[in-house]
């Protein structure tokens, strides 16, 4: 296989060191964990194929799938509405392209599956002071009134663009972005966590 | 009253009793020959030109609110002649020669301080394109300097040479261009203009115009109709909806153009300078203030107000630049309804109608424009035809597709 | 200022593109005539008060949207997807 | 140095178990936390605190907070000085470093005072009759010096050493201010469960309530606030945020606020920000900023020990500190004689009390004559008396004679405005209340936004605590949540602070409107005289209410001047419009987090790290770091660089990163129908495994971008766009698909980020790719010719695409891979590359090798040039319709005489050439009547062994083998250029085919 050939390399390979950032008294108000190894696709609905679409869609995470910005999981696989039609799906962990082909083979006759290279990285932030910390950057509301376990939402922090979900009430934010801006939002997030103290881990 | 040292003299020793209004509060006649629409800077320097050059004084500025009310007071002061293209160099070096000499000319302090623009580049590409600038200006006469990295630093230390994430690269210098304090310069052309005889009708709106047989006729306004065989249109961010009473449809957007000003401050920068890497540009008044501004918000808007998204990106392009600014303070914002044309130039000309003249499409650049706009209107309304200088900024030359496209970002006005 | 986006919700302007008057510029004509295109693309409403204008939702959904604003107050009456919009023009046509 | 002596020995908000030490001017003192800077000093009695912007005129404390016009100072030193800092906002630390400003040689003896004596030709708008002889006299001489003059503190003239950031916040109820009624609205909408917002401005709760004291539900009123306070700290859904200034309201009911997080202390903590900027969006707001006190209009009413009433209450009551040991109170209104109690109370004297009204309510009266003052009732203060501070003032009674009362303070109250500014933000025009003489918040309020207490005319305490509560509970059922009914709060009865505004009855000396600018009364009849009498105007004129305190304690005088001059009623002539902000916001806390590096984002390829082992020159290339060029030891400039790198690609095979192009992946049974709409040529007859050059037009006719596209599938394509323009690129294929033909059946997603992308260029490219390819892939020329596109897989089943296009001219490919795999498959390259010598190369190899071959880029592709300009004129198809097509047909931009792409080589070898130039004939002069076109990009040349250059020149397309000029003027050089076809290398394209 590939994998055996060519080596992968991470976005953040050279950015992220992993152990305590910022603030070093107390425990860490803000915990990152970044997860290297993603595969992702992009879903778009054929033309009259939205509700067909829907329920493979529902039936690959075991759960109803909404044609709404909301992250629906099961085990290490994602589906996540980012425009009316369009989903994400990510596979996290060490099989990831495997199990995103097997996904999207299923899709094929109601969606266009685009294989997306992973130019992208994910990193998982929760924490107390979470919130805190990404609404130095990130315009939305990120209340747990308003933003619930499973919302999603593309919006950006520090001029880049990302996406964002809440899958858990830790909480813990999902968070994924270019790799070619990596390096960027890197140095905007870790900032902008220092002040509460932050514990990076891969 | 002439005003002069002795003047300003004798009436200080005296307690000041002898100044007088600086225009006449005349009431409208019932016809003139000329009617300016708008009692702005450019309202008010055609009037003055039109009496001043060419004879008529049966003329009235007709203004809806207070004189200088719009963008001439509110902008950030630069002139310049730094274009590229040729229907704009000429015009604009016009206007800067008028800029020059013109206290003089209608004996008021503008305070024209040519104390030099500077435009950064901060790439190869950039580079390119200012010395095609520059030379653009040179053929034309207009003096334009290059400047290194270094020359750059020898104007202006404080900028961020080391840790930029834009490197200046250089430089184009144009030192004729300066500030001017801007409401003088209403000012100025209205108390010369009324010195000439021009009425100025201020809290008079125009409410119609008023076309016979495709020609124009005279003006509705809140104290009656005024008959006029010329008349001409000078009404910035509102030219749309002014033309629209003459049904005329106008390549124009109206856009907010914010501009701020800084706590004054003791002398820290004399140049102006605008920053290439982002849309930032900044003076220092004489009163101690900085005075900057940054790129239009982008929607139509007729308020004259702006957002905080593009207020942060200007203060972020002006930290960028120059990292010395983090601890002063903005003081004040404003906005200016923006007049942005299809190709980010100017319209002074004739229109289908008869006797029926726009002026308008001035984008940022209305403030400098402000003498060669007055002077070539003038022209252009009492000739019924255009002036060299501004015969290309023809109404119609979208159609023809002889556009005058500084940017290169076609029909898309928030662009330019 | 905020736009509510059909789909993401309610959003500042940053994260928004705007091109201008909807009504002009999504009647593309089917008429290759000059006099139809010159208007197509110089001439759009610039009126003060209620205008309808498109803006893309880049930061977002990337969905183009038909926004109906004050250019007076810049309120926001209303917000549809040019998607939309622009199969009503079609049927209405 | 006796220790604060004019500190009260009990009472007060401040800590007296912690002492702060700090300098003014140099000198030690030492204040409490819970100081102010202002009023540690008045504890110390340091009444001398600045001068004026105009006459330098000695100037002490007007007041005790945000609208103090008079006490600017600079604060800290080094990169952190901080001028025009108001020392009455400014909390004390122990260290504080403060220095007085606007004056030379001392604040005590400052040569410019003399300003003073010629102030009669001085007076408003003087400047704009005079220095205008000689005319250039105005730049060498007169404006250097005002210069100088003018201008207030200095700025520090380094880069700031702190940090910023931004923060976002959202609330069901913003309340602004945390005075008696602010704490009541948060407390009522906070105990009915709304997310709340409470901003405070002061760095203590409470508002004029410490200054004024007094019982509240029968417990002091300091108590109560700490009571409130205490419980909404408690709310998990209240955020309680001290030292935030609301500054500006914006639309969508957005309100700008900076949060000074650490300016209270020396120097700010690790990781933390000194200020930070927030974006707040609050459903509702109210508005609870409280009222400002106006100055009482006389004669040398500058003079320090001259101040506002409340102010004089705030530094007794909340600080402890005696401003003065024997004052004059004057006031129009009754709030002013509140002053009475607090003076006694701590051992101040009352020499006089005036009131500028004739009936003063007899309660008042005998509280007056309890306190052994002379009170004159209908009297006029006309002049104050002193040097560095007033020594005496002189007093007209109600029938016109005049007595002097010695005293070293004048406490004086004109009544109090609303603090309305917000309110006005957004265009909502204040309008004046006979009533209450004072603007009030006009019609069309910021949607969501309520005001109340004092900021709404309830100046009496009760009626504020009421509103407060009435706003809590309206603004809670507003959002949505059951709030309580009002309960009745218990509290004194207070006086109210309607004053009488009040015009000077007599010139006895300057009477100051604005102090900082020094406007007089005399300056705003000036303008009224001169016609500058609308309220904008006059303000303009005279700068009314434009220093760095925007009038606070100016406008409403001078609009009451104003309108007296034009003989008018107030409401008449109204007042000027308040523009954000409330008061002044740092550079570097709008700007945040983005400066220096951090300005805005920077991209990198996934080879990125492989070109920095490399020794690569990097370059912006807009957001992108590229390669510009891999110098190797030896090579002592980039020229060098590039003749090796392009022989060595020219000759064998060299390597080029391109993954920044822009990438879009098309797909749906409609894509080619599309294609063909949005390309002038025609992509629908493209067939499968093949690539084409495309060109996009704009709708105006002219050129947009370019790139090829090739089909992958049938319903399948991928498109290339150009480094700079593929966000806008994408956004207009969506507004085509999205908003004019809805109907197709398309699916479009950009994918420039996944696809890692390499050039191989060079007649050994194929033997290099061979090795990566896997073996089931036939790439031969025959197999695979020019212009072939395929997805294949590499290095044993990694899916890539393999396009064979060539930028260079020469046998080239390009070859995709997943981002991922983007630094392992370059280095595969570089590895198999390695027996044929594989040369990266940069963007500056890449430019010569593509002007060699006359390819545009953006310089070229500039927005102002037609396909046929560009000598591409052939690719608009006649047989379909395409987005730019009729406005192309516009005569100018079929015009001959257009400038279009040419080649240009100088005729002398050795002569250099730059992008800049313009383009004349060859004797004819350097004109803009001459000019024709200019050097659009240019580039040493390896293959010719010269410089050479693309251009854009009138009719250039029938001008090949003419010779012309090239000048730049600007840089002094003019080269002699023969006209050329712009393709210079390989013309035939042979080498593209091998």
């Amino acid at each position: 296989m590939a994998e055996a050939m060519l080596t992968k390399r991470f976005a953040l390979a050279g950015i992220m060191v992993p152990g305590r950032h910022g603030k070093l008294i107390g425990e860490a108000g803000v915990t990152i964990r970044v997860v290297g190894d993603i595969a992702v696709a992009h879903v778009s609905a054929r033309k009259g194929q939205n509700a067909a679409l829907l329920l493979v869609l529902a039936r690959m995470v075991g759960a109803p799938v909404a044609d709404q910005p909301q992250r629906v999981a099961r085990d290490t696989l994602s589906i996540t509405g980012i425009s009316p039609g369009q989903w994400r799906l990510v596979v996290r962990g060490h099989n990831s392209e495997a199990t995103l082909r097997a996904a999207i083979a299923e899709l094929q006759e109601s969606a266009v599956v685009t294989e997306l290279g992973d130019g992208l990285f994910l990193a998982d932030i929760s924490g107390p002071r979470a919130r805190a910390a990404l609404a130095k950057g990130i315009a939305i509301d990120l209340h747990p009134g308003a933003f619930k376990v499973g919302a999603a939402a593309q919006t950006s922090a520090s001029h880049i663009g990302l996406h964002l979900a809440l899958i858990d009430d830790k909480p813990t934010f999902e968070m994924i972005s270019a790799a070619s801006t990596a390096g960027s939002l890197w140095s905007w997030l870790t900032s902008s966590c220092g002040e509460y103290g932050c514990d990076i881990s891969v | 009253m002439h005003y002069s040292l002795w003047s300003v003299l004798r009436e200080g020793l005296s307690g000041g009793k002898g100044w007088t209004p600086a225009w006449r509060d005349p009431e409208p006649k019932a016809e003139y020959d000329a009617i300016i629409v708008g009692g702005g800077g450019h309202g008010l320097a055609s009037a003055y030109y039109l009496a001043k050059e060419h004879g008529l004084t049966n003329i009235a500025v007709i203004e809806k609110g207070y004189i200088g009310s719009g963008n001439v007071g509110r902008n950030t002061t630069i002139i310049r002649s730094n274009y590229l293209l040729p229907g704009n160099i000429p015009f604009y070096e016009h206007s800067l020669k008028l800029w020059e000499g013109l206290e003089q000319d209608f004996n008021y302090n503008a305070m024209v301080s040519q104390r030099g623009v500077i435009n950064l580049f901060h790439s190869d590409s950039d580079r390119d394109r200012y010395v095609r600038r520059g030379n653009a200006m040179m053929f034309e006469g207009v003096k334009a300097e290059y400047l290194d990295r270094e020359g750059v630093r020898s104007f202006a230390p404080f900028l961020d040479f080391d840790n930029a994430r834009f490197p200046i690269h250089g430089g184009l210098l144009q030192r004729r261009g300066g500030t001017v304090r801007h409401d003088a310069v209403a000012w100025g052309y209205a108390r010369g203009a009324d010195q000439r005889g021009v009425d100025i009708l201020q809290n008079t709106e125009v409410t119609g115009i008023k076309v016979e047989h495709g020609k124009a006729v005279g003006v509705e306004t809140s104290r009656g109709f005024i008959r006029s065989r010329k008349i001409g249109l000078a009404c910035a961010g509102n030219s749309s909806r002014v033309a629209a009473m003459a049904g005329l449809r106008l390549p124009i957007e109206s856009h907010v153009l914010q501009a701020f000003v800084s706590e004054g401050v003791k002398p820290l920068i004399n140049q102006v300078i605008l920053y290439g890497a982002g849309h930032f540009y900044i003076s220092q008044s004489d009163k101690g203030g900085l005075v900057f501004g940054g790129d239009i918000d982008g929607y139509n808007t007729y308020a004259q107000r702006g957002n905080l998204y593009t207020i942060e990106d200007v203060f972020e392009a002006g930290m960028a630049m120059w990292p010395g600014l983090g601890r002063l303070r903005m003081l004040r914002q404003w906005g200016g309804i923006m007049d942005m044309s299809m190709d980010g130039s100017p319209i002074i000309g004739l229109t289908p109608i008869d006797g029926l003249y726009v002026n308008c499409g001035w984008c940022y650049g209305g403030f400098k424009a402000t003498p060669a706009s007055g002077w070539c209107f003038a022209h252009t309304i009492a000739r019924n035809e255009p002036h060299q200088l501004n015969a290309a900024y023809r109404l119609d030359r979208f159609a023809t597709g002889h556009l005058i496209d500084e940017r290169g970002t076609g029909a898309q006005p928030n662009q330019h | 200022m905020r736009i509510g986006c059909p789909y993401c919700g309610e959003r500042w302007n940053d994260e928004f593109v705007v091109l201008g008057d909807a009504d002009a510029m999504m009647k593309h004509p089917a008429e290759a005539t000059f006099a139809l295109f010159y208007d197509y693309v110089y001439l759009r409403d610039n009126p003060a008060g209620r205008h309808r204008e498109l803006w893309y939702h880049q930061g977002g959904c990337r969905q183009w949207l038909v926004v109906t604003r004050d250019t007076l107050t810049h309120a926001v009456h209303g917000v549809e997807t040019a998607r939309c919009a622009a199969q009503d023009i079609e049927a209405a046509s | 140095m006796s220790a604060q002596p004019y500190r009260l020995a009990t009472g007060g908000l401040i800590d007296r178990k912690r002492p702060c030490h700090f300098r003014f001017d140099g000198r030690e003192y030492t204040g409490f936390a819970g100081d102010t800077l202002a009023s540690a000093l008045l504890a110390n009695g340091v009444s001398l605190v600045g001068r004026s912007f105009k006459y330098h005129r000695p100037r002490g404390l007007l007041s005790s907070g945000a609208e103090e016009p008079n006490a600017l100072i600079e604060l800290r030193r080094g990169a952190a000085r901080e001028p025009n800092t108001r020392a009455t906002t400014i909390e004390l630390f122990d260290g504080l470093e403060a220095q007085s400003q606007n004056r030379w040689p001392s604040l005590g003896f400052d040569l410019l005072s003399l300003n003073r004596w010629a102030a009669p030709f001085l007076g408003a708008g003087f400047y704009y009759k005079t220095f205008m002889w000689p005319a250039s006299f105005w730049e060498k001489v007169y404006e250097p010096l005002i210069r100088r003059a003018a201008g207030l503190g200095r700025a520090a003239g380094a880069d700031d050493p702190d940090h910023y950031e931004k923060s976002f916040a959202h609330c069901d109820i913003l309340v602004i201010g945390a005075g008696p009624a602010g704490l009541m609205a948060a407390l009522t909408a906070g105990r009915a469960g709304a997310r709340i917002i409470l901003a405070n401005e002061d760095f203590a709760a409470g508002g004029q309530l410490h200054g004024d004291g007094g019982n509240i539900n029968g417990t002091a009123a300091a108590a109560w606030v700490n009571g409130v306070i205490a419980e909404l700290a408690a709310m998990p859904h209240v955020q309680i945020m001290p030292r935030t200034t609301i500054y500006g309201v914006y639309d969508g009911a957005t309100y700008g606020a900076v949060e000074r997080v650490n300016d209270h202390l020396l120097s700010v903590p690790a990781f933390e920000p000194r200020q930070r900027h927030w974006r707040i969006h609050a459903r509702r707001a109210v508005l609870a900023s409280g009222a400002g006190e106006r100055p009482l209009m006389f004669a040398n009413n500058d003079l320090p020990g001259i101040m506002l009433a409340s102010a004089a209450r705030t530094y007794l009551q909340r600080f402890a500190v005696k401003p003065a040991g024997r004052v004059v109170i004057a006031t129009s209104c009754d709030d002013g004689w509140a002053s009475v109690d607090a003076a006694l109370a701590a051992g101040v004297a009352i020499a006089a009390i005036v009131d500028t009204r004739s009936e003063v309510d007899e309660a008042l009266l005998s509280l007056g004559r309890r306190s052994g003052a002379a009170i004159y009732c209908g009297g006029d203060v006309v002049k104050a008396h002193g040097g560095h501070r007033v020594g005496a003032i002189t007093i007209r009674n109600a029938t016109g004679s005049n007595t002097r009362h010695a005293c070293d303070g004048v406490w004086m109250s004109g009544g109090f405005s609303p603090l309305i500014h917000l309110t006005s933000h957004l265009g909502a025009r204040p309008q004046w209340d006979e009533q209450l003489q004072a603007f009030v918040p006009g019609q069309n309020l910021p949607a969501g936004l309520a005001v109340a207490g004092a900021a709404c005319g309830d100046f009496a305490l009760g009626a504020c605590i009421a509103a407060g509560q009435r706003a809590g509970i309206e603004a809670a059922q507003a959002c949505g949540f059951s709030a309580p009914a009002a309960e009745p709060i218990l509290c004194p009865e207070t006086s109210a602070a309607v004053g009488v505004i009040t015009l000077p009855r007599t010139a006895a000396g300057p009477v100051f409107v604005d102090f900082q600018n020094d406007v007089t009364a005399k300056d705003i009849a000036l303008a009224a005289r001169e016609g500058y009498s609308s309220p904008e105007l006059a303000k303009r004129y005279t700068t009314l209410g434009m220093a760095t305190d925007q009038g606070k304690t100016a406008n409403i005088n001078g609009m009451a001047l104003l309108a007296a001059a034009r003989g008018k009623s107030i409401a008449q002539t109204g007042t000027t419009v308040y523009r954000p902000p409330y008061t002044p916001v740092s550079f570097g806390a709008l700007a945040g987090h983005h400066r220096s590096k951090d300005f805005r984002a920077t991209r990198l390829t996934p080879a990125h790290h492989w070109a920095q082992e490399q020794g690569a020159v990097f370059m912006e290339a807009g957001a992108w770091m590229r390669a510009a060029w891999f110098p190797k030891a030896g090579e002592s400039d980039w020229v060098e660089s590039v003749i090796r790198e392009t022989k060595a690609t020219r000759s064998s095979v060299g390597l080029c990163d391109v993954s920044t192009l822009g990438k879009i992946d098309i797909q749906g049974a409609d894509a080619g129908v599309f294609l063909d709409r949005v390309y002038c040529n025609t992509f629908s007859t493209l067939a499968v495994g093949r690539a084409r050059y495309g060109l996009m037009l704009r709708e105006d006719g002219f050129v947009m971008d370019d790139g090829t596209t090739s089909r992958l599938a049938p319903a399948h394509f991928l498109m290339t766009t150009t480094t700079s323009n593929a966000s806008k690129v994408m956004q207009h294929l969506e507004f085509c698909h999205q908003a004019l033909w809805p109907d197709l059946d398309l699916h479009m997603v950009s994918v420039s980020e996944h696809w890692a992308q390499y050039s191989l260029a060079g007649p050994r490219s194929r033997d290099v790719l061979q090795r990566l390819v896997d073996r089931q892939h036939d790439i031969s020329n025959e197999a695979f010719p020019y212009m072939g596109a395929r997805e294949i897989t590499i290095s044993g089943g990694l899916p890539a695409r393999l396009y064979r296009i060539s930028f260079s001219g020469e046998l080239a490919y390009e070859l995709a891979v997943p981002a991922r795999y983007g630094d392992a498959t370059v280095r595969a390259l570089m590895a198999a590359g390695g027996e044929f010598g594989i040369t990266p190369y940069g963007l500056e190899t890449l430019n010569a090798m593509r002007i060699e071959k006359g390819h545009v880029t953006g310089s070229e592709l500039n927005g102002t040039t037609t396909a046929r300009d560009l000598g591409l004129g052939r690719m608009m198809s006649t047989k379909k319709h395409y987005i730019g097509r009729v406005m192309e047909e516009r005569p100018a931009l079929r015009d001959e005489r257009r400038w279009q792409l040419v080649g240009l080589k100088p005729v002398d070898r050795s002569h250099r050439l730059k992008a800049g130039g313009h383009l004349v004939g060859r004797h004819e002069p350097a004109v803009t009547a001459n000019d024709q076109g200019y050097v659009t990009s240019a580039s040493y040349s390896p293959m010719l062994e010269q410089w050479i250059g693309l251009g854009l020149l009138s009719a250039g397309d029938k001008r090949h083998g003419e010779i012309i000029r090239a000048c730049d003027l600007l840089r002094q050089s003019e080269v002699e250029v023969e006209v050329c076809n712009p393709v210079f290398f390989d013309p035939k394209g042979e080498r593209l085919h091998g």
